[in-house]
């Protein structure tokens, strides 16, 4: 079990010092993300009040944008230079890989949502009514999007056309997601009164599910090809 | 063709100095390494090897010969484990690679054309991350890429910025670190210039001599036939001819 | 390789042809019954006819995607080890799913004509409807999956995965669109339950839905076909690439 | 609308549907074996 877990300590930090070293997260998915809450006020009209009252809607939707790249980029760096046959010559496991992958992709999601909750918060003029909820939230959330992610990114690994194929695939299985962190982020933001406590536990399950399946699939997904 | 040094592991050996991180191969306990008899390999619907036989015994240096196109990537890729192999036998170090191709994969390198490396990452980072991946300790590492010449400058360089060169020495580098029983290299030579060849010359010769299997196809016949010790012939994904 | 039969059409055979007449026949007295012989509904007036034809697709349509699901599954069990068997339960798996989503698009589209006349709208953002539609979209993606050039292994195996994550992902969009419209407004009206309805339409409904049931496996069996003889047209290929490259072999050597 | 003119759509567009699907799985069934079917014995039309 330790060694699962020091090799998927290996892949996130790898992972994570890509991002480091290059910064395509910091300078081109964060502002992409704040660029689609900036267009949803276009396309609101900027009416403040129907802007608060989707303001978690429109947080998710552009975490789902921003994720689809970062999941689409995650896999991309794995198929170029025979990167793909030199990782499965490693002796890393696939689950760890799997695992690894999902951290890594799970810290870079969250830390762009925090600076998206800032840019609803400050162009929506949403206040954080409960911030526990609304991390918690973002969390869980985030954890089920990356896994989900992270099946999906393996399950078009390598075939032609991935970049569309990819959220046809992911958006339909990610929709109860969607759903999900949006009711409860509401909650949070206080612009609704509904149980979010009772959609973070519909996330955790979710995660859960989509965490096994991906430990249990990853290693036929690498495998081919 | 010369023969430089006995394939063959012969009892009294003198190896030379700071090779120490070549010593850990044991006497190797089967001598076949590689057993391929009518091999079909398919790429989609390609029959990249249309049913090849050959054999490879421990401690030998094999060229593989032959036009772009007629298989030798694909030979490589296959023993590596990587491929499925849709009829006929494949065994590699012991290993039915038919059955199962993930358990031979350890102890083989394979250097394709590609760098194999992380362009964003800095060349300790790439040399770091890989040898851990195959479980080795840092020290061979350094170790390896002063044998490969790779300068102390350049360790803290993004490999992006390296040349092609440069890039190979490390590839190569890595290949040292993880000290596999088989070398399975793909054109190694390209993209070297003349010193890093001598280096990887010697370095084809001091492995087999420590008891590893290199097997490795090349255009330079020149300078590949004076490290072989034995040359098999690629047409149409077939082996047409097998000499020493 | 197995001979296909040299009919008229490529994918026919006895038993299909007896069973197209079958599906074909019923269809007409589905299209009489549904049109003209059975009578109004209490309330909802003539617009009973248009369940005649949306009720059996429903039904189609998840049994489709169950036997998609299910052949997906033993695909990942058993292909590995039994190739041939392999190809047979990617092949039911493959055509289920594309009768499945022709059905899911029918469903939909009959079930908005049907939403239109009784409730006076196209949509309702309940359970039912909003699974059917991103299940229609789920298997789209399947289907997209599919048509992709790769090794059939690996395709095969790939687009089982998909199927089988899109089984687990059904009845979590249904509990997170069910909880979610029931907080909404209570309890929602949904389209599914069926007021009472007299006998003879009953009668006239369940003959629809055996109807509709054996027009679709006579679609099923014959897109089957239909896999199998690509198949069988790009093994010939391999043969003949084979063939050639041995060719070239003695040319080259 | 009334209902007999959305009604009668309705079965238009499901049994059309379902023939023209018919159509072209019978149609592609038929082109395949075709090309096999020249593989075979006679070259004549394509």
């Amino acid at each position: 079990m330790s060694e699962l877990l020091r090799e998927a300590g290996l892949i996130a930090r790898k992972d994570l010092l890509i991002e480091w070293r290059s910064r395509v997260a910091v300078n081109q998915i964060a502002p992409l993300g704040m660029l689609v809450l900036v267009v949803f006020a276009f396309a609101l009209d900027a009416n403040q009040s129907l802007l608060d009252r989707a303001s978690a809607g429109l947080f998710w939707v552009a975490v789902l944008f921003a994720g689809i790249i970062t999941v689409q980029r995650a896999f991309t760096l794995e198929s170029e230079h025979g990167i793909r046959d030199a990782l499965r010559l490693s002796g890393i496991r696939p689950a760890a890989m799997f695992l690894g992958k999902l951290a890594a992709i799970s810290i870079q999601l969250f830390v762009l949502e925090v600076v998206l909750l800032f840019g609803v918060v400050a162009m929506y003029d949403a206040t954080v009514e409960e911030p526990l909820l609304a991390v918690v939230t973002a969390g869980t959330g985030t954890l089920a999007f990356s896994a989900v992610g992270c099946i999906y990114g393996a399950v078009s690994l390598g075939l032609r056309a991935r970049e569309t194929l990819l959220p046809l695939l992911l958006i339909p299985v990610v929709a109860p997601v969607l759903l999900a962190g949006t009711r409860a982020l509401e909650r949070a933001l206080g612009v609704s009164t509904q149980a979010g406590w009772n959609w973070v536990g519909l996330l955790v399950v979710v995660s859960a599910i989509y965490t096994a399946i991906g430990l249990a699939v990853f290693g036929p997904l690498l495998e081919d090809g | 063709m010369s023969e430089p040094g006995m394939g063959v592991s012969s009892a009294a050996r003198t190896r030379p100095k700071g090779l120490t991180f070549l010593s850990r191969y044991d006497d190797p306990a089967m001598s076949t390494v590689i057993d391929m008899s009518k091999a079909v390999v398919l790429l989609e619907r390609f029959p990249a090897l249309a049913g090849a036989t050959a054999t490879v015994g421990a401690g030998e240096i094999v060229l593989l010969r032959g036009p772009n196109g007629v298989g030798k990537t694909t030979f490589l890729r296959s023993c590596a484990g990587l491929l499925p192999v849709a009829s006929g036998r494949l065994n590699v170090l012991g290993h039915d690679l038919v059955a199962a191709r993930r358990a031979v994969r350890r102890h083989v390198a394979l250097l394709g054309h590609t760098s194999q490396l992380y362009d964003d990452l800095t060349v300790v980072d790439n040399v770091q991350f890989w040898s851990r991946a195959s479980g080795v300790r840092d020290g061979d590492l350094m170790g390896a890429l002063d044998r490969m010449g790779v300068s102390k400058r350049l360790h803290s360089v993004p490999v992006e910025r390296l040349s092609a060169g440069q890039k190979r020495r490390v590839a190569i580098a890595i290949v040292i670190a993880s000290r596999p029983r088989l070398w399975l290299l793909d054109e190694p030579h390209a993209g070297l210039d003349q010193s890093g060849r001598g280096l990887l010359d010697s370095l084809l010769v001091d492995a087999a001599e420590a008891g590893a299997t290199v097997v490795f196809a090349s255009h330079e016949l020149d300078r590949a036939e004076a490290v072989a010790t034995r040359s098999l012939s690629f047409s149409g994904g077939l082996i047409v001819s097998d000499d020493e | 390789m197995q001979q296909a039969e040299r009919k008229d059409s490529m994918t026919g055979s006895l038993a299909t042809t007896t069973l197209g007449w079958a599906s074909g026949a019923s269809l007409i007295v589905v299209l009489v019954t549904g049109l003209i012989t059975s009578p109004k509904d209490a309330n909802q007036g003539e617009a009973v006819r248009l369940l005649y034809v949306h009720v059996p697709m429903i039904w189609i349509a998840y049994g489709s995607f169950i036997i998609t699901a299910v052949y997906s599954g033993l695909f990942v069990a058993k292909a590995a080890s039994r190739p041939d068997l392999g190809r047979h339960l990617d092949r039911v798996a493959g055509s289920a799913a594309e009768i499945g989503v022709v059905f899911t698009g029918l469903t939909l589209v009959s079930g908005a004509l049907w939403g239109r006349i009784t409730w006076g709208v196209y949509w309702q953002w309940d359970a039912r409807l909003t699974t059917t539609v991103l299940m229609f979209v789920t298997y789209l993606g399947y289907l997209a999956l599919r048509k992709l050039p790769a090794d059939p292994y690996v395709r095969s195996r790939r687009a089982a995965i998909v199927a089988l994550i899109a089984t687990v992902n059904l009845p979590i969009v249904h509990y997170s669109v069910d909880w979610w419209r029931t907080l909404h407004q209570g309890a929602s009206i949904t389209v599914g339950n069926k007021p009472e309805y007299t006998n003879d339409i009953l009668i006239a409904l369940l003959f629809a839905v055996v109807a509709f049931t054996l027009v679709a496996l006579w679609l099923g069996i014959h897109r089957y076909r239909v896999i199998r003889l690509e198949e069988i047209r790009e093994e010939e290929g391999i043969e003949m690439a084979i063939a050639a490259r041995r060719a070239e072999a003695e040319v080259g050597s | 609308m009334n209902s007999w003119g959305t009604i009668l759509l309705g079965y238009g567009l499901v049994f059309g549907t379902i023939g023209a699907y018919a159509l072209s799985v019978v149609a592609r069934g038929r082109r395949v074996g075709k090309q096999l079917g020249i593989g075979a014995e006679d070259h004549d039309d394509e």
